[in-house]
């Protein structure tokens, strides 16, 4: 068979317009639903368009959006993590306890993310070393470290965080921008750039998709993925630093239920929780309209758990709406 | 031959008129007419892609056709679920293996029809006992119903999908490349269950890549091409080159191109390699610009080997030299590292990030060359996925295009692309042209001859005679997990091959 | 023989939870004997029927998160009803529960099946909501102990043949859900969806339909669990059973349910909840600190799963003769 | 209500609970009376702190005049209350108490060493030979419970020498929780005389379980308990007399507080004596604590009368 008498047809790079497709986008979606929340509450309210108001309300998501940014990158690549809330609990306690040693500021944020790193890298290690299934082994360590937790504390407390301390979870960078605020930004831009514009965040979109193809493909899934539960650990102890010091002290039950409403950013997010699809801007979307509505219904004075209902309506709503969309249209073609 | 005419004027057991399907952005089949006659094998050819799995599909009940009417002995039909279609007596065997790994054996074949005792509640003693006698009339008595799936080798898996569909008092068989999975034996076994289903009067599609079993087993032909029906008739009034020309639009007639690269120097040698389980004492080398055949039975091991030699397992014992110096294989990044690629056996589950556009596919492993620092460049990316796929004409509608959405054939064209781009010295292909229409087929020959032309080193891994001895010029033979012979391929006689397979002196 | 009973998942199960009571047993002796044992049953009763429910879904490689949620918004409906009407029969209270829960098990399920959502994101999101609805329901008030009818509270603790009614509905689930999961084609079907979706597809298996079904037995089941936790702990507030899917989950786990679906067995859900329960009985009894008990009960989800797949590991071919016979 | 009304936000441990509706209503009877006084209840689902900051973040931009709140930890609502300060919010704590640096005042239901008393002192009554007793408490991190707890364990040895405190465990406010608590503590302590469970959710949990085990007459349940939710107890004998003041009371004074310090009729610090309306006097200690009342005992005598009030 001779060359010439194949007639190479020409691949386009893509068929639809890179625009429309971004006009038609999850994260499109989002942010027409945050507009529209923030337009609600705007009317709902007085108070609400205030510049404290608006930066009082990002404290209620950044240190959760801080884990839940891990996260995306963790739940993409097929695995996932629910003892981040216990990793942050067992970081701060041992924040606490390593202050009653003198130790300075700096030193405790570096001992709350090695805490994190320790245990993420605990739980790495169980799920590739082992090949566990991640779901079921986060389910142990939230009650393992959390348990540690409660055995180092029990029912004491720790405060008196040294001074300084408090500026993580309270100071402000300028005006009304908080160093949450800012510390979370500049980790969303970090994790962004690191998801959709390296190698590393492509492999990773291969991992969720066939972790076993990845791998014949010369990827080192397992070394991966223990990055990513390392990655989750350090935000889930940089988390611990924040809410720390927003508190000014440490008991073991801090954070409780956080990984649920991580987990909740991560999906409404639009990231897969079956892997292999999803961004991070989408994760950032998340986190506001979460923040938007439980702030703003807060202001409302409506009961947290009535919000909670909305919530996990809008999660349903947000990915039912395309799923039916689509159907639908596909239906008025026929 | 006279007894065949009429019984083809018999009227039709199925008919499938006007029948069209479209998938967004595909029109796998369009306005396709065919019909199956009881007591035939009605033989269905086409390229990759030609949208035959699709035709099963709806045959089956799993896809609902956009258009066109399905009629059965003479009754309209429709096919609303797989369920409907099993319970009309139109059964399949699947291309994937479509069976459940944690279940019985003879819940695999009785599963949504078992045996029932009173309140409706599964009889299991009745269903081990009628699986046992299905399986006893396939002489395949050796697969006891009781045991797990998961614990038979992949010829039985198979034989337990053709018992599957044999467990109904069918009109209507359908088998979807069936003998692309097993091994010489078990596929005569294969032609005489044709046989027997035939004799029972039932209507059989069969499609298949392969030709000459094609001109054994089959009574008629249907051909399809880029989703029409092109032609059919009867495969004794057929000659083979029709047939392809039919198939492809053009005539193939180089299928293994003779290559005349020179051979030099070794590139890979291996000694003494070993696994606990299942190989040992593996040595042979790998010259530059050759093709060595690895041949065997099904489950022969050489597919592990290869595994060993990619770094995906690791072996007990042995050494891997290239180029005279010594590799230490941990990992498939330290064999891509050190210029050994492998193309795998299963390419849907070893081979394809599937959901993910076909330029990610073929760069995966290129990234670092085509990334700055890390960073991607998608142009570059869009570059390289387009020389490789075009010279190895990927049928597809663009390079975004998700890859599970590709057919089995061009599937395997995006993950030789994606080693090809990596331009490697050493080159594994496991069963390269599994399950691959004649017109690919060629251009993966016609590819492994410029390979070996620019110096490549090739390992073929082949199950497929006139394959291995069309293009190898070594062949090395595995039975059981140990090299059995070595041959060179001159005057090399397919008797010689078969024997050293299977262990006759 | 000895090997495939060592290698069978549910065996050494069984013989870790007689490890645990003859350890518990040297230091508390009390605690091995029948009575206290058949305590530690009833004790668990309702963590076991939830586990078996959970089963369900998990086979069909699902999971349900809202259990906990239905349980207690379904708590909240009857114990509602019992203070509006203490007259009903218990039988009405039970059909209510059942069919409360059902409903918003079959929500979950029509989500999954008609919409096609992961039923992970829906039950996250039915967790909030179901919990939500509670408030909604209750105005955020509880219903406290002598708000309830005697009938309503006594139900589940009178004796019959000297076993508590709450252990032979314990009992009772665990039969049905034996003989559906083993003997009906649904229950088939509910394996095979798990462990391969797209055969089970080729073989004219509703998939969709079928996990439809899983949730509604969950549902249905969390549902009278609402009932029975109500009566036992006798008070229906917001925060009834807060968190507990995730030990329901647990019990799955060490009981051997894969979460990748299609494997698992009564026997090995039974006792994954019995080993759970008894480790969170026995602690307090041997006076371990309370603050002890969360990392304990952690550590041992570990092992046992560690364990699990200790079990699971399959040999490999072994196609050289040499390995064969070694 | 005008835009010119005094809100109060009244921060509670978490919605739902009796006891705090209780104190609602009294919190409600106090801005009646007050008539320029806006009362918003207000409290997490879930008893914790981070869900109390975000109610405190919310009532801040809501520009509430004073936030009186009962917290689930006294030290990590301190900087979110201290930001309210900063903004010119008057706080103060109810019930359970926050760290001086994080309120103004802290309106204590009762005394603590008088409640700690009272609590052993109601198990002992009816224990002349004395035995073995155990408490459950709330989580463990309550911190009135733990000021109750600590109070007891210093008058045992010298007010109650036959008294034999054996157990603390923690049932977290939880029905489910404090029931497996209190099953484990029968088990560990097979000849345990009393359980004293000085936390209305813990107290029936405790008695439910007494009475299912059958040990009526065996084992006295006691502590703080609503009459309206623990009537059922006493009258059954599962339980002999419990204690409480009254939540209604409580919400009031709370109310009259906030009202007070805001409008600038009153001071909060040391020595000074602030009025609670019809309740009452109350008189700021060093800490710029004051008790309200002493712990009222319930018994078979009294029960009927007081479940129906609250
Ligand atoms: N689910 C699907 N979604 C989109 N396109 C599909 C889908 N299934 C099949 N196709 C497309 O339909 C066409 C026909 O595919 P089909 O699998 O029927 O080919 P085939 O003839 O069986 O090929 P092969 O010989 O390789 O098995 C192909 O272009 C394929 O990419
Ligand atoms: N019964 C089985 N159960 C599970 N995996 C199997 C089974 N049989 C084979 N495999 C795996 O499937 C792959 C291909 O199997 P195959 O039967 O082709 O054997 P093989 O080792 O590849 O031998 P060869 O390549 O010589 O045919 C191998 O990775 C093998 O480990
Ligand atoms: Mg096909
Ligand atoms: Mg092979």
């Amino acid at each position: 068979m001779s060359s010439e008498t194949i007639q190479h047809r020409h691949l386009p790079d893509r068929l639809d317009k890179p625009l429309s497709a971004a006009l038609r986008s999850w994260e499109t979606l989002l942010a027409v639903v945050a507009v529209a929340i923030f337009i609600f509450n705007s009317f709902a309210s007085p108070h609400f368009l205030n510049a404290w108001t608006l930066s009082d309300m990002t404290f209620n998501f950044t240190e959760k959006a801080i884990i839940a940014l891990p996260m995306a990158l963790l739940i993409i690549a097929g695995e996932i993590d629910l003892s981040v809330a216990a990793i942050l609990a067992l970081s701060s306690t041992l924040m606490g306890f390593a202050m009653q040693f003198g130790l300075g500021t700096p030193a405790l944020v570096c001992v709350g993310i090695i805490v994190g790193l320790i245990c993420g890298a605990f739980n790495g290690a169980l799920v590739t070393g082992l090949g566990l299934p991640s779901i079921v082994v986060t389910i142990g360590t939230m009650s393992l470290f959390r348990g540690l937790a409660f055995i180092i504390l029990g029912d004491q407390v720790y405060k008196n965080y040294p001074d300084g301390f408090e500026y993580f979870g309270q100071g402000y960078v300028a005006w009304v921008i908080s160093f949450e605020l800012v510390l979370f930004l500049a980790f969303a831009a970090l994790f962004g750039f690191l998801l959709h514009f390296t190698t590393f965040g492509r492999r990773l979109y291969f991992i969720g998709r066939n972790p076993v193809s990845a791998q014949f493909s010369g990827v080192n899934v397992k070394r991966m993925k223990f990055i990513l539960f390392c990655l989750t650990g350090v935000m889930s102890g940089v988390a611990s630093v924040l809410l720390t010091s927003r508190l000014g002290s440490t008991r073991p039950s801090i954070a409780q239920g956080f990984e649920l409403e991580a987990i909740t950013m991560v999906v409404l997010g639009g990231v897969a929780i079956t892997g292999g699809a999803g961004s991070i801007l989408g994760v950032v979307l998340a986190a506001l309209i979460m923040g938007l509505v439980t702030f703003g219904f807060g202001l409302l004075n409506v009961p947290g758990i009535v919000m909670s209902i909305f919530v996990g309506m809008l999660l349903i709503a947000v990915i039912a709406l395309p799923i039916l969309w689509k159907r639908f249209v596909w239906v008025l073609k026929k | 031959m006279a007894q065949a005419s009429t019984i083809s004027k018999s009227a039709p057991a199925l008919t499938l008129s006007g029948i069209s399907k479209s998938f967004p952005g595909v029109r796998a089949l369009h306005q396709v007419n065919l019909s199956l006659y009881p007591g035939q094998v009605t033989a269905l050819v086409g390229e990759n892609g030609a949208g035959k799995s699709t035709l099963v599909k709806v045959l089956t009940g799993i896809y609902q056709p956009d258009e066109g009417a399905i009629t059965l002995d003479g009754k309209r039909v429709t096919l609303s679920s797989a369920q409907t279609a099993f319970e009309l007596g139109i059964t399949a065997i699947h291309q994937e293996t479509v069976l459940f790994d944690d279940l019985t054996v003879a819940e695999n074949i009785w599963l949504g029809h078992a045996p029932r005792k009173r309140f409706g509640l599964i009889d299991w003693a009745a269903m081990n006992e009628k699986a046992r006698a299905v399986l006893a009339q396939m002489h395949a008595a050796h697969i006891a119903p009781e045991t797990r799936l998961r614990e038979l080798s992949i010829a039985n898996k198979h034989l337990v999908a053709v018992a599957r569909a044999l467990s109904i008092d069918s009109r209507v068989v359908v088998m979807d490349e069936p003998t692309a999975a097993l091994s010489a034996k078990e596929i005569n076994e294969l032609y005489d269950l044709v046989a027997l289903l035939k004799s029972q009067g039932k209507a059989i599609l069969f499609i298949s890549h392969k030709f000459d079993e094609i001109y054994k087993i089959a009574d008629r032909y249907t051909v399809f091409r880029d989703g029409e029906q092109v032609g059919e008739g009867h495969l004794k009034d057929t000659a083979q080159n029709e047939l392809v020309k039919l198939m492809v639009g053009r005539s193939v007639d180089k299928v293994f191109p003779k290559h005349h690269a020179k051979i030099g120097d070794v590139v890979l040698s291996v000694s003494g390699l070993s696994h606990p389980t299942e190989f040992e004492n593996i040595s042979f080398e790998l010259h530059k610009g050759e093709i060595l055949g690895f041949y065997g039975l099904v489950g022969a091991g050489r597919t592990e080997v290869m595994k060993a030699l990619f770094g995906m397992t690791k072996p007990s014992a042995g050494t891997i030299a290239m180029d005279d110096r010594p590799l230490a294989i941990t990992s498939a990044e330290d064999a891509i590292n050190a210029g050994i690629v492998y193309v795998p056996e299963e390419r849907g589950a070893q081979g394809l990030g599937t959901g993910l556009p076909i330029f990610m596919n073929v760069t995966l492993p290129s990234l670092k060359r085509t990334s700055k620092s890390n960073v991607l460049r998608l142009k570059n990316e869009f570059d390289l996925a387009r020389r490789y796929t075009e010279r190895l004409d990927l049928r597809a509608s663009s390079l975004s295009q998700d890859v599970s959405t590709l057919s089995g054939g061009n599937q395997q064209k995006v993950v030789i692309a994606k080693w090809l781009a990596m331009s490697p010295k050493v080159i594994i292909l496991d069963e390269p042209t599994k399950g691959i229409d004649i017109g690919s087929k060629a251009a993966v020959h016609e590819f492994m001859a410029q390979l070996v032309a620019e110096g490549m080193a090739v390992i073929m891994v082949s199950s497929e005679i006139p394959e291995v001895l069309g293009m190898a010029d070594r062949v090395i033979v595995m039975r059981e997990g140990l090299v059995t012979a070595g041959f060179e391929n001159k005057n090399l006689q397919p008797e010689t091959l078969v024997r050293a397979a299977a262990g006759i002196e | 023989m000895l090997n495939t009973l060592l290698k069978s998942r549910e065996s050494l199960l069984a013989a870790a939870i007689i490890v645990l009571i003859a350890a518990v047993a040297t230091r508390f002796p009390g605690f091995a004997a029948p009575s206290s044992l058949a305590q530690a049953f009833n004790d668990t009763s309702i963590l076991i029927i939830l586990a078996l429910a959970q089963m369900t879904v998990i086979l069909t490689r699902s999971i349900d998160l809202s259990t906990a949620s239905n349980l207690c918004f379904t708590g909240m409906a009857v114990a509602m009803l019992n203070k509006a009407h203490p007259e009903l029969p218990i039988v009405v209270i039970i059909v209510v529960s059942l069919l409360w829960g059902l409903a918003l098990g079959a929500f979950n399920g029509l989500m999954v099946w008609k919409v096609g959502i992961p039923p992970i994101v829906v039950t996250l999101g039915t967790l909030t909501i179901y919990r939500g609805l509670t408030f909604v329901l209750s105005g955020g008030a509880w219903v406290n102990a002598d708000k309830m009818s005697p009938a309503f509270i006594e139900f589940q603790r009178q004796s019959l043949l000297g076993i508590p009614v709450l252990s032979w509905i314990a009992l009772l689930v665990i039969a049905a859900f034996w003989l559906f999961l083993r003997n009906t084609k649904t229950g088939r079907d509910i394996y095979a969806v798990g462990v391969n979706p797209t055969a089970a597809v080729y073989t004219g298996i509703d998939v969709g339909r079928t996990k439809f079904i899983a949730f509604c037995i969950s549902g249905l089941v969390s549902g009278l669990a609402g009932y029975l936790w109500i009566s036992r702990y006798v008070i229906a507030s917001v925060e009834v059973a807060n968190g507990y899917e995730l030990n329901v989950i647990a019990a799955c786990v060490i009981g051997g349910i894969s979460i990748a679906g299609g494997v698992g067995s009564v026997a090995g859900a039974m006792m994954g909840a019995l080993f759970l329960g008894l480790i969170g009985l026995a602690l307090p009894v041997i006076n371990v600190s309370p603050f002890w008990q969360l990392a304990i009960s952690g550590a041992a989800i570990l092992v046992a799963i560690i364990l699990n797949a200790r079990g699971e590991k399959t040999k490999g071919r072994l196609i050289l003769k040499r390995a064969t016979a070694a | 209500a005008q835009a010119e009304n005094l809100k109060v936000g009244l921060l509670v441990k978490s919605l739902g609970n009796g006891f705090f509706d209780a104190a609602h209503k009294g919190a409600d009877n106090a801005a009646k009376e007050l008539g320029d006084t806006e009362v918003i209840y207000t409290g997490p689902t879930k008893a914790t702190a981070e869900g109390q900051i975000e109610i405190i973040n919310s009532l801040i931009d809501q520009k509430v005049g004073c936030i009186a709140i009962s917290a689930n930890d006294p030290d990590a609502v301190v900087p979110a209350l201290k930001k309210a300060m900063d903004r010119g919010i008057k706080v103060i704590s109810w019930d359970s108490g926050v760290n001086e640096k994080g309120r103004l005042l802290h309106l204590n239901p009762s005394d603590t060493g008088l409640i700690g008393e009272t609590i052993i002192k109601l198990a002992a009554d009816y224990l002349p030979d004395g035995g073995e007793v155990a408490i459950l408490s709330a989580a463990s991190t309550a911190a009135n419970q733990n000021s109750w707890i600590d109070a007891a364990k210093k008058v045992l040895p010298e007010k109650f020498p036959k008294i034999k405190l054996v157990d603390v465990v923690y049932g977290d406010d939880d029905s489910a929780k404090s029931t497996d608590v209190a099953k484990g503590l029968l088990k560990a302590h097979p000849n345990l005389k009393a359980i004293i469970a000085p936390t209305t959710v813990g107290v029936v949990a405790a008695a439910q379980v007494v009475t299912d085990a059958g040990l009526i007459g065996k084992v006295n349940v006691t502590g703080l308990a609503l009459p309206s939710e623990f009537k059922k107890f006493i009258d059954n004998g599962a339980s002999q007399a419990v204690a409480l003041w009254n939540p209604i009371d409580l919400g009031y004074s709370a109310t009259q507080l906030c009202h007070d310090l805001t409008v600038g009729k009153a001071e909060a610090k040391p020595g000074a004596e602030l009025s609670i309306g019809k309740v009452g006097k109350i008189k700021l200690d060093d800490h710029n604590t004051a008790a309200m009342a002493p712990p009222f005992q319930f018994d078979k005598k009294n029960i009927e009368e007081f479940s129906k009030i609250y």
